[in-house]
């Protein structure tokens, strides 16, 4: 592929965006009606809907006595990449977001009050351009928040990477297959709780500093917007009765 | 919550409301849900649309590329039609629980959409025997509330009107080589005349009188299922029954006179709402 | 994922074409020589419909069934309608893996075509949805006739495989299947038979456009083109373009009650209702032929235990 | 009598074989019924259908053109050596012939019988000039044989071997034309359907025979029964010439010279009444021939 | 068989389909969703809130008096800090972190001198002693069934908790218990109370009372839990001849009311004397007639333009839109944009209402005033 700079020298990344900048964010909540909780969380060109069935009887013999069990499913439509793949929910990217959405929740939702239930959450991708895990979890946040499962704080996921020198904040398709950095980092944003932080690729010392503190940051922008978007979601519900 | 199953009483009172015409919800026997229909959602497909005919929400996009043709049919496109129940529609898709539906409900739509020859597949071809259009129709179903066969044909017949394709011009190379350039700028998009394509519509046998359009609660007590593709020219496309129970052959030409009837209805109404999208996205 | 031990051929093979075809379509070629730019390849087409030499338009193929043909199996039969040949054992109700209580049996169907039922090139062995959905018909138009509150907490299988196919392939898997669970002794309220009928469109009166006709956006109106029902058609008729639709009928005959119907093509609505029509009289005339069958395979098992 | 076949089975047959006669009637030595038919599935080259005693198959011949391997892709083919294997044989035991198939994984019967069968079929001495599909021999047949139990009731590598030899038999080849056409697109390959079509020639005959061991009794032809009841089968092909082509002991005792000697001599002895087996079922040559004696 | 061509010939001609563009805009279409901030192009990052990337603890802005602000005061989010010191008492909805009580749910915080609680919008149903609930029967168990309640987990029904026929008081014997299933069978739908809460989270229900047992002969229709205000009494007859049981789950029971009676007294006549005998309904004390059916589809038509637009459902709530709706065909109740007039008729009506002070309601509270905390807990 051709030398393509990611960063023009005004400092605007390919989409125009600053490096400090998060893509768009669009978000609705309760969008399914057959599901406890669900929500449609758009950022950028990456679209997901989530469902939450729970907490209710759990179905498996795999059901803890004195806490909710948490499963988690993750799949991709096939119109959801440029090209058209058929991806089964059963391939190694699937099952590994799953997995981090699992952990994740299963630390933030209070999973002793209902012993010996379980947790469904459906995670189904329309589109997808790039930051699929931390949009994954943020969806499931809103979704969470909709089924009014008590949770701790807010799970707040962000990417980051680190390319010509700069550290960047969440990252499209074409930034990904750069090659550099690339971090994920999932926070508990009030708490002030790290959750996870996965980086695959191999970067020096300072850098990583820098790259953490771009996620950090865009973690919190992003628990900024969804804590107005509930806000907004809970003033709709409510005003229907208050103005009566 | 997990899907609804009904108990004996509640199966009988539905069957009465059906026997004096007067279903749980205030329809008649013939009585479509009102539905919501947005086309041109996706930017990545070439054409989508979204359904949502009261608690079923659906989803179809659909993708192109340009490959050698089937040889059997040198002149023409072809068409692929996949389905994918999610399990945010109901936990019981999950796993692979959603294989066989999702077999049954693509199988239909092929049924009824490809082997009728309804779409005019000449127009997908760009260069006889070399290159031609390969549509790949994808549908998700993101909540199931009952009556999927037929939503999923107006979610499918909806994408096919918002399928705007890159025009192509071929230009003989030297030595016999064929390259052609893809233009992509918005106003020359070919778009696909989906003036033949058909739509499903499902009767179901409750007791003994057919409904239309029936709500997840009423598929439960359901004796029989009956799914026919008709078009705008009036003609069956493609039938199809499920459903455990046997019907006479009498309340069969019945259903498929009623199916016509109710299908050019949901035609008419459907072109004239696509049809005002198509200007208000122009 | 299934292991493959199938022995393959590293060499790509492919069928040679019919010489005599070629031939006339190298003159046909040479007469519009001018306007064809790009040359078409010489592509199989499907010739236009032969006229029906040994039946009439309503008239079956001949068809011969017998019955416990495997020994192994609880039910067993085997059909086979001119050159269309089924064999189809049933395990009869046998305890299922599955331990949580349901009243009525499963009843699971499988459709298999062997590698060289079909004419043309091998099929390679691959789970293709068209045996899927035959499969799915095929449970479909037999699950009602059998009684399966009888059987609590029991599996029934059916497999089905297609020795050769040339057309009426389910018509053939229905009835085989019905013949072969009378046969496995499962109590059924009644035993299903199928029928297939086409719809062809006359050469003469066609105005040449393949597809529906000249029916161009005129609701409701059907197509001007003339054309006629066929009854049980080979795969030759099937698959040839002249064919306009067709439709499959299962049936109860003595509960004269249909239990599947399957139409595929664009018919009008008088076609699609004199196609099943026709169907429905053809299952009674091969339910008379079951019946016989399976009554003379009845007996020659009875006589051979007696000896 | 049936309780104490199905509680004792050994003893039941130990009782039996004391007067040297098997439960069905038959003597030690003695076989089922078998009986051949050919032709009878249209959309193929060449089949045929074999049924000993209630053990069936089906086996179907699609031949397929393509290039002969040159003498330089000979060297780097694999072990088999005359006509660089144009014939492959792929063998299926689905639910259709007993309940103890399962459809999704392939039964280890099958896989081994599979192999036996590759490595046999390429003992028939048919020379290279048999598949040539045009005069110079630039292109050449490969054929696909296909074979479906119907009904396994033991003695199943007979059943496969008649049935790959009637098929092949049975085998009708078109004459074949090739026309050179534009210098870029490949030549098209087109089947002669004027002239009458030629039959393969075989070199020799393959004449198998299955023999079990019941508590050291030697018996031929085993049904299921016995060969679960046995504690070793011996499979046994022979060439028309009596060379042996394979040998094949399986089993948890060991057994002596003397029991595969005797195997030996039985199997010659039966050699001759299979061959003309083969042969008259071979010689009522025409197609419409669909006899339904299955 | 005739009856049945002339009705499909008769009413073949009116049938109406009607498509509307979609009322929950997805907005999947980037730059066409009026929802977001500054419309520009799909690219465009919406950098209005990076500058206020710290954002603490930011403060409401609105003006004190207006309700909604009152209100919003109230509303919290998962994660926020209601109160630092301790001293106030941990209710549903929150937890205690090194301290300081946090709510767990997005919901309006109501403050009971020392009890702190969040109720949440949407949420499952957690029982409390007393409650009546509706509920499905989702298994046969030794001893007891599994009752499905729109709750966290299975609810159980002893079988030592059900009134056996005949009124009889005995202990349950071995033969009770292979009798279950003439008791109540899967799936069926049951009317009961919550007896008790077990150590373990388990509820369990009893129905030792004359009007619980088996729901025969209505429709269920299920709404949030929170939508049901708990109130004394939840089984109703509206005036207009409908019985209506509103189960504190969401579980909502509509049937006839003559038929309801009738098939009581047939069941007190079996039970008196030949209960030994399985219970037989006759066809005619099924029979719903077409003007109840249609009484009962409006109800439930109501219920339903209620829950999706998130109001409170109680006996008054329900018989306002039934009255409004009076004149409309049942289908129209259906349509998106109808629901939407009739809701916003409903208000203006209650804002009259409100505007006059004059009625003096009875025990139970109109819609507004429900929401200050003293009235609503002394229910």
């Amino acid at each position: 592929m051709s030398k393509l700079s990611y960063i023009s020298p005004e400092g605007l990344r390919i989409d125009g965006r600053r490096s400090n900048e998060i893509r768009r964010l669009n978000m609705r909540m309760g969008v399914l009606n057959r599901a406890d909780g669900s929500s449609y969380y758009e950022q950028g060109n990456t679209k997901i809907t989530v469902a939450i069935y729970g907490p209710h009887e759990s179905t498996t013999q795999k059901s803890l006595f004195d806490r909710a069990s948490i499963k988690c499913e993750f799949a991709m439509s096939s119109f959801s990449t440029s090209e058209r793949k058929v991806k089964s929910r059963f391939d190694k990217t699937a099952y590994e977001t799953s997995t981090l959405i699992k952990q994740a929740f299963e630390s933030t939702v209070l999973t002793h009050l209902f012993p010996r239930s379980q947790i469904d959450i459906y995670v189904q991708v329309l589109q997808s351009d790039g930051g699929l895990k931390s949009a994954a979890i943020n969806a499931v946040t809103l979704a969470m928040i909709d089924a009014g499962i008590p949770m701790r704080d807010y799970v707040c996921a962000c990417s980051a990477t680190f390319i010509e020198g700069s550290a960047l904040m969440d990252l499209n398709h074409m930034e990904e297959r750069s090659g550099g950095a690339d971090l994920l980092l999932s926070i508990h944003p009030q708490l002030g709780g790290v959750i996870s932080i996965n980086m695959e690729s191999k970067v020096p010392q300072e850098m990583f500093e820098s790259v953490l503190d771009m996620a950090l940051a865009g973690c919190k922008k992003i628990y900024y917007l969804l804590q107005e978007q509930v806000k907004k979601h809970s003033k709709d519900l409510m005003s229907n009765q208050l103005v009566g | 919550m997990v899907i609804q199953s009904l108990s004996p009483s509640e199966i009988y009172f539905i069957q009465q409301g059906v026997e004096n015409n007067l279903r749980n919800d205030g329809r008649t026997r013939l009585d479509y849900r009102p539905f919501e229909l947005d086309i041109g959602e996706i930017s990545h497909a070439v054409g989508s649309s979204r359904i949502i005919l009261a608690d079923t929400h659906i989803l179809v996009g659909i993708k192109a590329d340009i490959s050698a043709p089937d040889p059997l049919t040198p002149n023409k496109g072809s068409l692929t039609f996949s389905v994918d129940c999610c399990p945010s529609a109901s936990p019981e898709y999950e796993g692979k629980g959603a294989d066989y539906i999702n077999i049954e409900l693509a199988k239909q739509l092929e049924r009824v959409m490809k082997d009728s020859n309804s779409m005019d597949l000449g127009g997908l071809c760009i260069m006889p025997g070399k290159y031609c259009w390969n549509l790949y129709i994808d549908a998700i179903v993101l909540d199931s509330g009952g009556n999927l066969f037929d939503a999923l044909s107006i979610g499918v017949r909806a994408a096919l009107a918002n399928t705007r394709l890159p025009t192509i011009r071929i230009t003989q190379g030297e030595y016999s080589t064929v390259d052609f350039e893809v233009s992509d700028d918005p106003e020359a998009m070919q778009s696909l005349d989906i003036d033949g394509v058909p739509i499903n519509v499902t009767l179901t046998t409750i007791g003994n009188q057919f409904v239309v359009d029936c709500s997840g609660e009423e598929e439960q007590c359901m004796d029989a299922r009956m799914t026919i593709g008709v078009n705008k020219r009036g003609n069956i496309c493609g039938i199809q029954k499920g459903g455990v129970a046997g019907i006479d052959a009498h309340t069969i030409n019945q259903m498929i006179l009623a199916a016509k009837q109710v299908g050019s209805e949901i035609l008419k109404t459907m072109d004239n709402v696509l049809k005002d999208h198509h200007i208000a996205t122009k | 994922m299934k292991i493959d031990f199938r022995v393959t051929n590293p060499i790509a093979t492919s069928i040679p074409l019919d010489y005599k075809i070629y031939k006339q379509q190298q003159e046909q070629q040479k007469q519009n020589e001018q306007q064809q730019t790009i040359s078409v390849p010489v592509t199989t087409t499907s010739e236009p419909i032969k006229k029906r030499t040994n039946r009439s338009e309503e008239q079956f193929r001949q068809i011969f069934m017998k019955t416990g043909v495997v020994s192994q199996a609880s039910g067993s039969a085997y059909i086979e309608i001119e050159n269309t040949k089924v064999i189809c054992s049933v395990h009869g109700p046998r305890a299922s893996p599955k331990t949580e209580l349901f009243e009525s049996a499963k009843f699971s169907c499988e459709l298999k075509f062997a590698s060289f039922a079909r004419p043309g090139e091998r099929i390679d062995y691959m789970e293709s949805a068209k045996e899927k959905d035959l499969s799915i018909n095929l449970r479909q138009s037999i699950i009602g006739a059998i009684r399966l509150e009888k059987y609590p907490k029991t599996v029934i299988d059916v497999y089905v495989m297609v020795l050769n196919d040339d057309g009426g392939v389910l018509v053939a898997a229905i009835t085989a299947a019905s013949m072969a669970l009378a046969d496995a002794g499962v109590e059924m309220y009644d035993m299903v038979s199928a029928c297939s009928s086409i719809c062809i469109r006359n050469q003469s009166i066609s105005n040449g456009s393949n597809g529906s006709g000249s029916g161009n956006g005129s609701s409701g109106a059907a197509p001007k083109v003339q054309s006629s029902i066929l009854l049980d058609p080979t795969l030759q008729e099937e698959e040839s373009k002249d064919s306009l639709g067709c439709v499959v009928v299962a049936k109860m005959p003595s509960l004269n009650e249909i239990t599947q119907i399957i139409q595929t093509g664009e018919l009008s609505y008088n076609n699609t209702i004199d196609g099943i029509d026709l169907c429905i009289d053809g299952c009674d005339k091969i339910y008379s032929i079951m019946k016989q069958n399976l009554i003379s395979s009845l007996e020659k098992q009875v006589s051979k235990k007696l000896e | 009598m049936e309780a104490f076949q199905k509680v004792h089975p050994l003893e039941f047959y130990k009782k039996f074989l004391e007067r040297s006669v098997r439960p069905d009637g038959r003597g030690l030595d003695c076989f089922r019924k078998i009986n051949i038919s050919t032709g009878s599935i249209m959309t193929t080259d060449g089949s045929s259908f074999v049924k000993i005693g209630n053990t069936s198959v089906i086996a179907g011949v699609k031949a397929e053109v393509a290039l002969t391997p040159t003498q330089s892709d000979n060297s780097i083919s694999s072990n088999n050596n005359n006509n660089n294997n144009k014939m492959f044989v792929n063998v299926e035991m689905g639910p259709i012939c007993s309940n103890i198939f399962s459809s999704s994984k392939p039964s280890e019967k099958a896989m081994s019988l599979c192999s036996q069968l590759n490595s046999l079929v390429n003992r028939l001495e048919i020379n290279d000039k048999e598949l040539y599909f045009d005069d110079q021999g630039k292109y050449s047949w490969y054929l696909y044989i296909d074979l479906y139990c119907l009904d396994y009731n033991g003695n199943l590598m007979d059943a496969c071997v008649l049935a790959i030899m009637s098929a092949l038999k049975n085998v009708k080849l078109p004459k074949g034309i090739v026309v050179e056409s534009s210098a870029s697109e490949a030549p098209q390959l087109f089947k002669d359907t004027e002239q009458p079509m030629r039959s393969l020639n075989i070199g020799t005959y393959l004449i198998p025979q299955t023999f079990v061991l019941l508590n050291d009794y030697l018996l031929t032809d085993p049904s299921l029964e016995e060969e679960k009841l046995s504690s070793g089968t011996i499979s046994i092909t022979f060439n028309d010439r009596f060379e042996i082509c394979t040998l094949l002991y399986t089993g948890i005792t060991s057994i002596s010279e003397k029991i595969l000697e005797q195997c030996l001599e039985k199997t010659k002895k039966r050699s001759t009444e299979i061959i003309n087996l083969i042969d008259n079922c071979c010689t009522t040559i025409n197609n419409s021939n669909n006899n339904n004696n299955i | 068989m005739t009856e049945k061509t002339t009705m499909t010939t008769q009413y073949l001609s009116e049938i109406n389909i009607n498509i509307y563009t979609p009322s929950k805009r997805l907005g999947l279409m980037h730059h066409r969703s009026n929802c977001n901030i500054n419309a520009g192009t799909s690219m465009q990052d919406v950098d209005v809130y990076s500058n206020k990337s710290n954002a603490k603890e930011e403060e409401m802005y609105d003006d004190e008096n207006d309700p909604k602000t009152q209100f919003a005061r109230n509303l919290v989010t998962p994660g926020t800090t209601i109160s630092k010191e301790g001293e106030y008492l941990k209710g549903h909805g929150t937890f205690h972190h090194q301290g300081s009580l946090i709510a767990s749910v997005s919901g309006v915080v109501d403050k009971v001198d020392k009890l702190v609680s969040v109720r949440a919008f949407h949420s499952r149903y957690q029982g409390e002693i007393g409650d009546i609930i509706v509920g499905r029967i989702t298994q046969v168990a030794a001893k007891r069934w599994k009752v499905d309640c729109n709750a966290r987990q299975d609810y159980i029904l002893m079988l030592t908790a059900i009134n056996l026929p005949g009124g009889i008081q005995r202990r349950r014997t071995s033969s009770d218990e292979l009798q279950m299933r003439n008791f109540f069978v899967e799936n069926d739908l049951i009317y009961a109370e919550v007896q008790a809460i077990n150590g373990d989270g388990s509820v369990a229900l009893h129905t030792r009372n004359q009007r619980y047992g088996k729901l025969m002969n209505g429709v269920l229709v299920s709404v949030p839990p929170a939508l049901i205000k708990r109130s004394k009494q939840h089984a109703h007859t509206l005036d207009c001849g409908v019985d209506i049981i509103l189960g504190v789950n969401g579980y909502i029971w509509i049937a006839d009311s003559a038929q309801q009676q009738a098939q009581t007294q047939l069941i007190q006549r079996h039970e008196k004397d030949s209960y030994d005998q399985p219970l037989f309904v006759p066809p005619q004390v099924k029979q719903v007639s077409r003007e109840s059916r249609q009484k009962i589809a409006r109800v439930r038509n109501a219920i339903h333009i209620l829950h999706t637009h998130y109001m409170l459902i109680h006996t008054r709530s329900i018989m306002e839109i039934y009255n409004m709706t009076l004149n409309m065909p049942l289908t129209d109740m259906l349509t998106p944009n109808k629901a939407r007039q009739i809701i916003t008729a409903v208000h203006t009506n209650i804002q009259e209402r409100m505007g006059f002070k004059d009625d003096n309601e009875e025990n139970d509270t109109d819609m507004i005033s429900q929401f200050n905390h003293d009235t609503e807990m002394n229910d």
